[in-house]
């Protein structure tokens, strides 16, 4: 049977599949058995109690929704009391995802959740509908470089960047959160989006802005995750449109060492075990032993080329 | 040679009617379910029998389903719909939904025949409660809230609890329930827009006819801000307790997302809870309306 | 009944609705009247004759497709004596797409094209794979810039500059292209993605990279026109996504003069002309006398917000 | 107040059967075509019968229409898809496709059931062509190849040419259309893997055979590189002219998007054509393969 644990950093998971930060709480355990999972990913927090924005906060569009909660939250003193016990239950590793507004604030936080039961302190600097000064720093390599390096010299907690595929030259962002320290880079965010009613003309969304999730972005997710993970010597966690054992391998053939799952639970409230499921199920199937025989696996050192284009390409 | 074909597929475990069940103490799950039945009502609402596994039976009056709508048009429907449960039937292991046809997930509902698969996920939430030292209590709903208010008062009737039911409705062959609140025993009482009957003034004077005759130890309301309001008013002014069902567009249903938050007022403060996981069914004096 | 034509600079278009290049061509009078469409949009045509890339070229994923032609075609020469001749047998304003890998050789294409038959020339310097320094300029905002000042100064016809979705600050690229003299910008060309095959571990497409096209994108492609149309003074061409006169006003909603469609032509080749049918009637069903009307009527002021939640974010 | 129900409507002005055209003038056109029968001709292979509008009726052999399929599982197929004509049944007023279940979209126009609607765009791209001069004619196909050929076999009869069809396939029980071609007068041979008839070196032989027999003015083949190389080399020794029918992933199918190009040699030099507008039927010696 394959051995499905991967490694990232120090920390081993017990498989790649891991929820994606605010598609996942400790109360999915009245649906599935948590302790399958790679790890437990809690929401994330901000230091002060936050509303979020106003509603709606979702709107289904074409082919998949857009959304802007803004982080509401109790706070960080709340999280560390009342909702860390809650996720200490089970056995998975805990990624604690944490956005602020300051680089200063961001440090200061990862210091505060650097508490035994916290394994990873995953940097959520890209929320979309934050502005590129105040929260969404990963737009900009100087922006990210600068908070990755004061959260890293916060803590000794592993600490991932998760990066915004709303960024221009993501694989500078990535190079710039791996100089600051990073240990692994979650790829990625939602892609800022609005939708309009054609009925009352005024954006769906309470907030206007929303950020798109829906399986139909994962090819350009993919690539970015393919791109940064030739690039970098840090592991990659590929987060978008996964629902499928199949996108799971994808992924990692693109070079992910594992996937963030947000969309396919909400569909399928048991998707996430059901994928891990069937990803053994796919790897038996095809006598791959080891799941980290996948990373990097693609093909794409010999592409077939027509041979008169291939001539036409200087090939 | 055919990697095209698994682009779409997604991936569940849902409990099958007659399937193993891989958590029985688990309070919600994912099931698929069989459509028993999906007949029009009246002219805009429509009742949905499924048989489903037995855990599936465990909602009670206030829970909610979130459903995976089939399409109305060829094109996929992307999130679930949620949808209190209407009357679940342990004899027959059914679950009952009562459903107003609007847009693209409750259209894909009414698309559903005997024999299709539908796959539902819950109970979630809180429902309505009932306190051992209410003898009668009033229900006061209007359109399809009354698909949530029907299951409390069979609650009310097995715990032996007096009902009476406010139906209201635009038109008198848009009152639905009747018939089942009637077979329950409850006391109904009818109020149609067409008539002016339904008019807050009126329907003030029978909550507080009902109070002074005794028959409003609680006050249960959905479906309308409206009347939400009136029996606030009321419940403070002659001391009733009451409880509110509410509704919010939901991602998750779990308590994940925070997609559905509404704003309640707890001991003089404002604060924001998740109507999925928090409610629906909420302290009806807290509520700050719809 | 509703003047459906707008204006985009000096010339008029009869209405909002236009081919997106790539995805039409006048052969689609075998089955459409062209005489209806608010413009004719040729292919992107280069300087040399071209084979364009390896096959595949298209590969469907989840929602949408992902291709890579590689910008196939005869060359100018062609173009001009066999190719111009044909659109001109048409009414509707003819506008021309063209890429080019260098600055000077895109301004020497420019002046060529600059015939009588041809209205528009329409700078497509935003082609997905191509890289940064050879005809992907629209990354950057100082590309952009160089470029299509180069252009402005070879020709006197309308110059429109296609931009990319794959840029990460759009509004400076926006800006840059309005500096240098465009009289019109296209947002957006496609998506740069991957799709991995599961099966033999290879990318799906010839080129490996590919853009992505699907309605899912419009949200992305609306809110990235919104953010421009706020702060150029030039007209914006919306394109992604378009399969319904919805998709149109939303569009124009967003600021949007006009909207160009690819995908849906391909799904249903009679699309513009419904499309135009459909407008019509979506604007006289709610006395809209002039469909310029809608153009950045977005309701978007008054913002209607949750009263604590309003309260929370200093509203 | 319900702005999400037009979220995913499609826009197309498709032709019904009995509507009214607003082009009849055109060689193509959006037909929505009714399901007349849709049958499983072997285990691989079904056959579908559409009606359509009359204008959709002009597609003649080698001609391919592009085909909307419905989804096989609930979520959309993105693009259409391109089926040869295989039959045109002018009196009952109906277009056949013969086709291989492979991937979603075969796999959704497999779930089509009579009484369905079908969107159909077509006829496209250039099909077969009879030179006067030829007496007989040799058709070589493989698979699903032979769904190509087929109509060619008619065209044939119909202008007084003799036809010697071969039919490759893997198995005799997945030999179509023999009936087919034997009902046109069609002289039939049928190559098999199982018993190695099928082999190059005996199909090659029994091509000479014809040759010597004069029973081969020109080669039509289509579904198999391997054959056409055969009969290009064959072609060339004895100066057989010939046609062959390509494939390749297209988009539009119009001629606009370059999607479906292919290599092909002209006087020596190679150049790509598309496949829906130039072909899909070439002049045999040009083809390289695929
Ligand atoms: C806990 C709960 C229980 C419910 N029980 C019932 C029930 O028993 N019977 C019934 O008919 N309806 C019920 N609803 C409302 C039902 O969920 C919505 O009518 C349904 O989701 C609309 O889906 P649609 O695709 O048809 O409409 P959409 O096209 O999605 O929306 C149509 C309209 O309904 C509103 N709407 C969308 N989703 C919701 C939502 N989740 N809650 C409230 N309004 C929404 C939209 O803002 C829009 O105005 C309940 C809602 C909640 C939250
Ligand atoms: C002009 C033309 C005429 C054709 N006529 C017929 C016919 O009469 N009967 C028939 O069964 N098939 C025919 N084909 C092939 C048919 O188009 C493909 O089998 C079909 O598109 C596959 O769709 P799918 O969704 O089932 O498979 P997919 O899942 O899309 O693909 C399955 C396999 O088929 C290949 N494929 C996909 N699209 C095409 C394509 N357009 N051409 C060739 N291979 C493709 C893929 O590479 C893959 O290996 C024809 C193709 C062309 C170009
Ligand atoms: C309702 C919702 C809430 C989200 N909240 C967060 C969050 O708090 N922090 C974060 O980093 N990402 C958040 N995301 C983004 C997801 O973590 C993930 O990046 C995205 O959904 C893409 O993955 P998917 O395609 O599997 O859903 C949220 C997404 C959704 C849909
Ligand atoms: C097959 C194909 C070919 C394309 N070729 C070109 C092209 O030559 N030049 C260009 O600027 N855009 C090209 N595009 C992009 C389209 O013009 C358009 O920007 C994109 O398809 C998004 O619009 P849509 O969602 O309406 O399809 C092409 C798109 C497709 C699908
Ligand atoms: S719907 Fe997700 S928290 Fe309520
Ligand atoms: S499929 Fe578009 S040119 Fe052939």
């Amino acid at each position: 049977m394959v051995d499905l644990s991967v490694k990232i950093g120090d920390l081993t998971f017990q498989n790649p599949i891991q929820p994606a930060s605010g598609a996942f709480s400790w109360e999915y355990n009245d649906v599935i058995d948590l302790n399958r999972l790679g790890a437990l990913v809690a929401k994330t927090i901000c230091r002060e109690p936050r509303l979020g924005n106003p509603t709606p906060r979702m709107a289904e569009t074409e082919a998949g929704i857009i959304q802007s909660i803004g982080l509401p939250g109790k706070g960080i003193d709340y999280f560390l009391e009342n909702i860390v016990p809650e996720y200490a239950k089970f056995e998975p590793p805990l990624v604690v995802s944490v956005s602020s507004e300051s680089a200063e604030d961001f440090a200061e936080l990862a210091r505060e959740l650097s508490v035994p039961d916290v394994d990873v302190i995953e940097c959520n600097i890209s929320c979309p509908t934050r502005n590129t000064t105040g929260g969404n720093f990963a737009m900009q390599e100087d922006h990210t470089k600068m908070v990755m390096e004061g959260i890293r010299a916060a803590t000794d907690k592993p600490v991932w960047a998760k990066l915004s595929p709303n960024a221009g030259d993501l694989v500078a962002v990535a190079l710039a959160a791996e100089e600051a320290g990073a240990d692994a880079l979650v790829i990625a965010n939602t892609f800022l989006s609005l939708k309009i009613r054609t009925d009352n003309f005024r954006p769906a969304l309470g907030n206007k802005f929303g950020g798109m999730v829906s399986p139909a972005l994962k090819p350009i997710v993919l690539r970015m995750v393919y791109q940064v993970a030739k690039e970098v010597n840090i592991p990659v966690i590929g987060v978008g449109g996964v629902t499928k054992a199949e996108d799971v391998v994808e992924y990692m053939l693109a070079g992910a060492h594992a996937v963030g799952i947000g969309y396919a639970g909400f569909r399928n409230p048991s998707a996430l075990t059901t994928i891990i499921d069937d990803l053994e199920t796919w790897c038996d199937e095809r006598g791959i032993e080891k799941v980290t025989d996948l990373i990097g696996a693609v093909k794409d050192d010999d592409m077939e080329m027509d041979p008169l284009v291939a001539a036409s390409h200087g090939v | 040679m055919n990697d095209l074909a698994p682009d779409r597929k997604y991936t569940n475990a849902a409990i099958p009617v007659g399937g193993v069940d891989p958590h029985p103490d688990k309070p919600s799950g994912e099931f698929i379910t069989d459509v028993v039945s999906n007949d029009w009502v009246n002219d805009e609402y429509k009742l949905l029998v499924v048989r489903a596994a037995e855990r599936a039976l465990t909602a009670y009056a206030g829970q909610f389903y979130h459903l995976l709508c089939p399409s109305p048009d060829g094109a996929e429907v992307w999130m679930r719909r949620p949808m209190s449960i209407y009357k679940v039937d342990k004899a027959a292991t059914c679950l009952e939904f009562l459903y107003k046809c609007e847009g693209r997930g409750t259209q894909g509902m009414a698309t559903l025949a005997a024999g299709d698969k539908f796959n539902v996920a819950g109970p979630l939430g809180v429902g309505f409660s009932l306190d051992p030292a209410w003898k009668n209590i009033v229900v006061l709903g209007r359109g399809v809230g009354l698909a949530t208010l029907a299951p409390l008062s069979q609650l009310a009737a097995e715990n032996g609890v007096g009902v009476t039911a406010i139906l209201s409705a635009r038109k008198s062959n848009l009152v639905m329930s009747e018939d089942l609140f009637d077979e329950l025993g409850a006391t109904s009482i009818t109020v149609v827009d067409e008539d002016g009957s339904s008019a807050v003034e009126n329907v003030e004077k029978i909550l507080e006819k009902l109070i002074a005759d005794g028959k409003a130890d609680a006050f249960f309301t959905c479906g309308s801000s409206r009347l939400l309001k009136l029996m606030q008013n009321l419940g403070k002014k002659y001391d009733v307790p009451g409880q509110v069902a509410m509704e919010q567009i939901m991602v998750c249903g779990i308590g994940a997302c925070y997609v559905c938050m509404r704003t309640f007022e707890v001991n003089g403060e404002k604060t924001l809870k998740r109507v999925c996981r928090e409610g629906p069914v909420f302290n009806m004096q807290e509520a700050v309306g719809w």
